[in-house]
């Protein structure tokens, strides 16, 4: 199978003419040129494409710490509603509706988190992190107190580091202990009057939870720091264990994780970000709030300003909205009992080492002796898509495997026979795969090496 | 029915047996919480029915009041067509992920390579990444962009003093972890008053940051200018503009941009509350600088072309705090979208869409300053989409006065309108007018 | 832009090269069509754009009230999850042709395959073809099957005396052209008068037809007896019902129904102005005598299984005008919809369903019936969905009067009201109840 | 490719309790087994199944007679508006919207076809075929006049003969004369004072045109009988000819063919029907009409009464107005010319005898000695839908080749190279094809001689 560029198709170049141009021509350009395509063959280009592409509908999707679960066709069509496609400038009276489903949505995020007050605005994950250490900042300055680092465990999302460092952090790096958790005593070292926070994924990436959590707690904020929950592993707890209970003062939501909002290829996502009364006044400008019946914008008083040029990605706000709503307490809660006990069913049935117990919803299986990413590539010939692999770095040729809770039994099974008969290939079938697939193994190598990033540099070297 | 997720399929017998085989008894013994971290599960959220949450979300939209909205400042509409909504809601787009297994991920990696390349095609310049956030985040990381490269020695960031105050809000925090500062510039009738410009520079300028059209809807005259005073300066000069833009306004290259940033989803997007898609496009030279995604070709091992993610080692999931930015989840699924739309514009519908721009923005501007007390455009420039009108009267009243009548406009200043009109607004341009004349 | 349709590709090259090729110099060379009977092509039918039709469109559809529809007598509709929507709208189903090709159409046909499945196992009869188009023409071909089959040597066809005017005219066209002629058989309190039924019958009847529910919506009490009245004639019954009903109500193989008929699109389908789904479920023995569409399991060349439409010599395109009906396109993209609403709701959803159409109509007809003025149910019976009221007052201007409150209900007769309720108007009942009071 | 059946996922049982049921125990069935799956097993079945399917988006779709066009996503979307959902039973005051653009497009359709009155009642092209003959046959009853034949040509649609017969009348076949047109003589043999009608495609089924129409249009007439246009052909002679300008008195349309509207893998179509003056009072009921700015239904006095329950496929006839409001003049004008010049182009490209010349739309290509069906299962292995095979039957091993307009020159010549490689294949080749395919050569035979018509069918079995 292979699919022309449309540029292959079809590239027209239009004059830019001056004779019906409207404006000077030394405010013009002389030309442009892109494909000129008739909507039928669009319609055929791009469906063809999208059946060279996996996705949570093509089947199993079990990339760990990325909670690939299935994403609600009516939420598409709830968020749909034109009645929801405003411009953000209008008056807060015009756009009742629009406030109140945040306020509601801000709402619902703070019960879930046990948090005390919520903005809505980071359009991801990372997004949220980087509010969250900038409102850790700002509360750490509104007291004069200059701390210059953030601690952050070894084994945690990359994107911490760099949110951390993006703040203008130096970032402590936090091994991990023998048992796969934090090291109390590391920690114990780590800490200090200069912390500002620690980052923490609970449960972790290898699906631990920190069972020392309540004492890690206590040491950040007798050091006088800020504890900080990645909320990329929340699925796991959902209605069972609330960070705000555990001693978390700030988090962010990846609602495309937990609250089941599409992904869409690498985005849009959101990171709402909770924190505890505290730090509210912290919060980016504007959030939302109702008086006397009417919902209206208001700057929280010594907000961190603005972490994107508006409210965010309101679409897939929308979305969220209508996930928690239809599926409420008991389908929450329900989620993450299934998600938990899918990966460990799914565990039951591999024949690998899984070196760190108990885990929740997501585990991180080794290859042992052979590379975890050919074991992958292999597992592409099973008809599955293969976890997330190599990471985190502390366990060797990690496979980091999260199911979720849409898997069946059945799946799991097929997913279970992918993981054990890729394992069982020999190398040179694993080194040769994939085979079965639109393209072959892909040199990621010369690709960076000598990158081609659009159809001009393709022509200019043929 | 199901009492838990109906997104979980576990009949209770498949259930019994995966318990069976894990060896627990139930569920909850899954769960190593301690018992003092434990949560009863009560949110006080009731589960509704699907048609229970969409006629309730209906009803919330049906609050928001149906303005005409002639709205812009850097949040911009057009129509799209069906095509967009129908192929870019195919599960295989908006269901995957990002593409960390291209052999089974061509057909996005694909689009998105189609992406950056109509960004360079439209920009001139031969990188563009898959996306960012919006166009302030671009503007923000653009600027982290000139603290980072080797050409570049200064510190002090150079905005128009008419900047968009999200994007400032947004560039302060971006740029308060690094030695970058911001400082403005004045303006001289909507366009950058080159002079001060060139006074205010000198070496310790990292980006010099200009708009076309500006955030008053002023196409920029002087845009080599500024590149000059950059480029003089020893300065990266960032072109703020959008998709549509492009299309007709001057090459970015050709002026000498060195990083183009802005809202790419002026096309693919309905009015979405702000939402966006981030702009990204830059030099060669600075390629391993960039934030975000890139999509490269490649060949797989049967020599067949291939896409894949490309120069990685640049972001977060490998250099951690050493990524040029913290980017993971961007806006992948827009930016397929703006794909679609520019495809299907193509280039003769793109730049005539682009003219209209200009040409309707001239005569709603012409048409309001036929009534008594409306002067339009405020600034002696050609106008793209949207201007500035100055009211005798206070605007803030006038603005309010309008949404009576069903049309919802900016106020930019005491006696200031600013004024939007695009394809999904023409239509009522006449309304528009005769509303005005109502409320003068 | 092109100047002619937006849906033909050609570019001017291309359009010059293809007539080079074919050797004429223009598109006029290739049409041979005499002069007197050329035409000017002017329709006076003005090209719009893809906005404008749909806006036009958007408000024309905007011309219709908004009314709350207690409305139902054979076209019924609940509510269809998005699912159903987002899937039959993939383009490989929606723009799909009939499965000529079953090598590269087992996906489509596997659905058709697993409609038909879902009908045997409600019917209880072993074959059910893949559409017609409605319920009045899947009454009409069953007449004409039955006109057709050996067992059958009769040639009336007795049908309801209540039966829905729309069915009936149809039976009595697509019979014109046989030897059968249509006759109503008497009532009694709502349901089969089975001693009247029994003296019209006798071995001149070709078929018995009855409907459980019937239009009125009273549940058929007496099906098993009207099968003996129809076995004993030596004609084929046949019974109309719906896909809900035939969750809850008896099994028709279990009371002897040769054929079942009615609409399929109570499910998968909105309110759709009568636009149907025709259900069509028959004893093995008249397989070869079925109208219509059938897929059936087969092999490939490889030995697995695969789907195929079967049993083409019974069709148009083989058998002409010995074909067992004329039908050719139907209603597969119907078909699809309802299997897919079907697997939705899965058994237990769908007998939830069911029973809900009991109790909502139970209790709406008590509220009603607690009204000075109204008595409903009128029979003595009871009611799937919908019923019967009598009102006092005549009806005519109560259920204008009740138009203008923002309800729609059918008069059926002077002094007779028909409402229907399910899950789409059932948060409405109250309302209704309380319009109804207003009007009386 | 295998995708189970979904009873093969999962088969449940469920009683119709008698406890909680609301009716009596001898009204209700005891219990009902159906497949029970969640949603994301279903999205994931019929995405899967989706992907096995061949489309209009898929590639070229060159059935001779069958006119598989783009359809045009944004009828969709028209289409799906809420308040276009009304019930039949609502009085026509409450849906004024509805019958206004009923009435519009009666109005488009008689200026397309030349004719003074539409039903849009008939849901199909067979069903308007039957729905005309009814008309015709009404005609002639009214005026006392007692016909009992249809003349159909042997080269027609199979549904000509089957609409007839249902009709009540005996057909008459007329032969193809040797130029592949009617053949006067056999007709004036086969016309009398017993044919009710004259059924004729115009361009004819291997695109035609006949061009003694207008001395057959006399010669029927002057019969005493009536000419029937079969609207299948359309697509050749938009804006260049219309049957009511050639004599036709009745003809029905196939919008689901030259107006785009899809076929959904076999339907629903819409098949309207078209007639002069004399035959309007005969027409089925109810029509609309305009009275004073507002639409009212009447019934036509001599109607012929209902063909449908209600009003026919509603949304496929929005669909059709949206399709033929979006081209206009010109449009139409231009999706003609570009059929026809894509069939001659295409036919330029192939190495086959067309034995009939000049066609328009569609042609008859002759696979001579090869059979047909086998070059056409080859044809699906180099990545094409093939054309109608073996019809009409007057052409030896026909392959009806209908590219339709909008396919471009690409993959025109990727058409004719597929027809060209299937020709120069072996004859085992052929035998074998197509093995490329999700299915291979499926056993039609055993399929017809066992029928397995449902998976209870299936289960029985094994």
């Amino acid at each position: 199978v292979y699919e022309p560029l449309l540029a292959e198709k079809n590239s027209t170049r239009v004059a830019v003419d001056e004779e019906d141009s409207p404006l000077p021509d030394d405010l013009t350009r002389d030309s442009v040129e892109l494909p000129g395509l008739s909507e039928p063959e669009l319609a055929r280009h791009y469906t063809r494409l999208s059946q060279m592409n996996w996705s949570v509908e093509s089947g199993p999707y079990p990339l760990g710490s990325c909670t690939m679960k299935y994403n609600p066709s009516f939420t598409e069509d709830a968020a749909a509603d034109p009645n929801a496609a405003v411009h953000p400038d209008r008056s807060p009276e015009s756009v009742q509706g629009t406030l109140e489903l945040l306020y509601d949505l801000q709402d619902y995020l703070g019960r879930i988190g046990g948090m005390d007050a919520v903005t809505l605005q980071p359009p991801a994950g990372a997004a949220g992190e980087f509010t969250g250490i900038l409102v850790a900042k700002a509360y750490h300055e509104s007291r004069g107190d200059d701390r210059s680092e953030v601690v952050v465990p070894a084994s945690a999302h990359g994107t911490n580091f760099a949110s951390a460092a993006m703040a203008g952090y130096d970032v402590v790096e936090l091994p991990s202990g023998d048992d796969g958790r934090v090291d109390m005593e590391a920690l114990d070292a780590a800490i200090s009057e200069d912390t500002a926070a620690l980052m923490l994924t609970n449960p972790n990436t290898v699906g631990l939870f920190e069972r020392d959590i309540v004492d890690i707690a206590e040491m950040v904020h007798d050091a006088g720091g800020l504890l900080y929950y990645d909320g990329a592993n929340l699925n796991a707890l959902l209605g069972r264990g609330r960070p705000g209970d555990m001693g978390f003062d700030i988090m962010h939501y990846n609602v495309h994780k937990t609250f089941a909002t599409p992904h869409g290829g690498g985005g849009p996502g959101a990171g709402p970000v909770g924190v505890v009364e505290e730090l509210a006044p912290f919060l980016p400008s504007p959030r939302v709030r109702q008086r006397g019946g009417n919902y209206e914008l208001f700057d929280p008083e010594e907000s961190i300003g603005k972490v994107h040029g508006y409210r965010g990605n309101w679409f897939v706000l929308v979305k969220a909205y209508a996930y928690i709503a239809r599926l409420g307490d008991e389908g929450l809660a329900d989620a993450s009992a299934k998600a938990v006990l899918n990966a460990n069913y799914l565990a039951s049935q591999m024949e690998y080492e899984v070196p760190y117990e108990p885990f929740h919803h997501e585990f991180a299986a080794t290859a042992g002796e052979r590379d975890a990413a050919d074991v992958a590539k292999r597992m592409l010939d099973y008809g599955v898509h293969p976890p997330t692999t190599k990471w985190p770095e502390f366990v060797p040729e990690a496979m980091l495997t999260e199911p979720t809770e849409i898997e069946n039994l059945d799946s799991l099974d097929d997913l279970a026979h992918a993981f054990n008969a890729a394992m069982a290939d020999s190398d040179e079938e694993l080194a040769n795969a994939p085979s079965r697939t639109t393209a072959r193994r892909i040199d990621q190598v010369s690709a960076a090496r000598e990158p081609r990033l659009s159809w001009r540099a393709l022509e200019d070297e043929s | 029915m199901t009492r838990g997720s109906p997104y979980a399929p576990h009949t209770e017998a498949e259930t019994a047996e995966m318990l069976d085989a894990v060896g627990v008894a139930d569920e909850e013994s899954l769960f190593d919480i301690p018992a003092d971290v434990q949560f009863d599960g009560d949110f006080g959220i009731e589960a509704r029915s699907e048609r229970d949450v969409r006629t309730e979300l209906r009803a919330t939209f049906a609050k928001n009041e149906r303005l005409t909205e002639f709205l812009g400042r850097g949040h911009h509409s057009h129509y799209v067509p069906s095509l967009v909504d129908d192929l870019s809601r195919r599960s295989e787009f908006l269901t995957s992920y990002t593409q960390y297994q291209p052999e089974i991920t061509q057909g996005f990696l694909q689009v998105l390579f189609e992406y950056q390349s109509m960004l360079v095609e439209l920009t001139g310049l031969p990188v563009a990444n898959c996306s960012m956030y919006d166009a302030a985040t671009a503007l923000a990381e653009a600027a982290r962009l000139a603290g980072r490269v080797r050409r570049v020695s200064g510190t002090r960031v150079l905005v128009p003093e008419i900047l968009h105050a999200g994007k400032r809000s947004v560039l302060d925090n971006y740029v308060a972890g690094t030695d970058l500062t911001v400082e403005t510039y004045p303006m001289d009738d909507g366009n950058v008053d080159t002079e001060a410009l060139a006074e205010l520079a000198d070496d310790d300028v990292a980006m010099v940051y200009a708009e076309n059209p500006t955030v008053r809807g002023a196409v920029e005259e002087n845009l080599a200018a500024v590149g000059d005073v950059a480029d003089d300066a020893g300065a990266l000069f960032c072109l703020g503009t959008d998709t549509v833009a492009l299309a007709l306004l001057e090459e970015p290259a050709s002026v000498g941009a060195d990083v183009v940033v802005g809202e790419a989803d002026a096309l693919g997007m309905p009015t979405a509350y702000g939402m966006g898609l981030g702009l990204f496009a830059t030099r060669e030279e600075f390629l391993r600088q960039v934030p975000g995604r890139l999509v490269g070709a490649s060949e797989d091992a049967g020599g067949k072309r291939a896409y894949t993610l490309t120069l990685q080692t640049r972001e977060q999931h490998i250099r951690k705090e050493r990524a040029t930015s913290n980017i993971c989840t961007n806006q992948a699924w827009v930016a397929l979208r703006t794909a679609m739309h520019v495809a299907y514009l193509g280039p003769d519908g793109l730049v005539e869409l682009a003219k209209r721009c200009v040409t309707d923005a001239e005569s709603l501007a012409a048409d309001l300053s036929d009534l008594r007390g409306v002067r339009a455009p405020v600034h002696d420039r050609h106008h793209f989409r949207e201007f500035v009108a100055r009211t005798d009267q206070p605007a803030k009243p006038i603005a309010s006065d309008l949404e009576s009548e069903g049309f919802a406009v900016h106020v930019v200043g005491e006696h200031e309108l600013q004024v939007c009109i695009t394809d999904l607004n023409a239509g009522k341009a006449d309304a528009l007018v005769a509303a005005f004349e109502e409320v003068l």
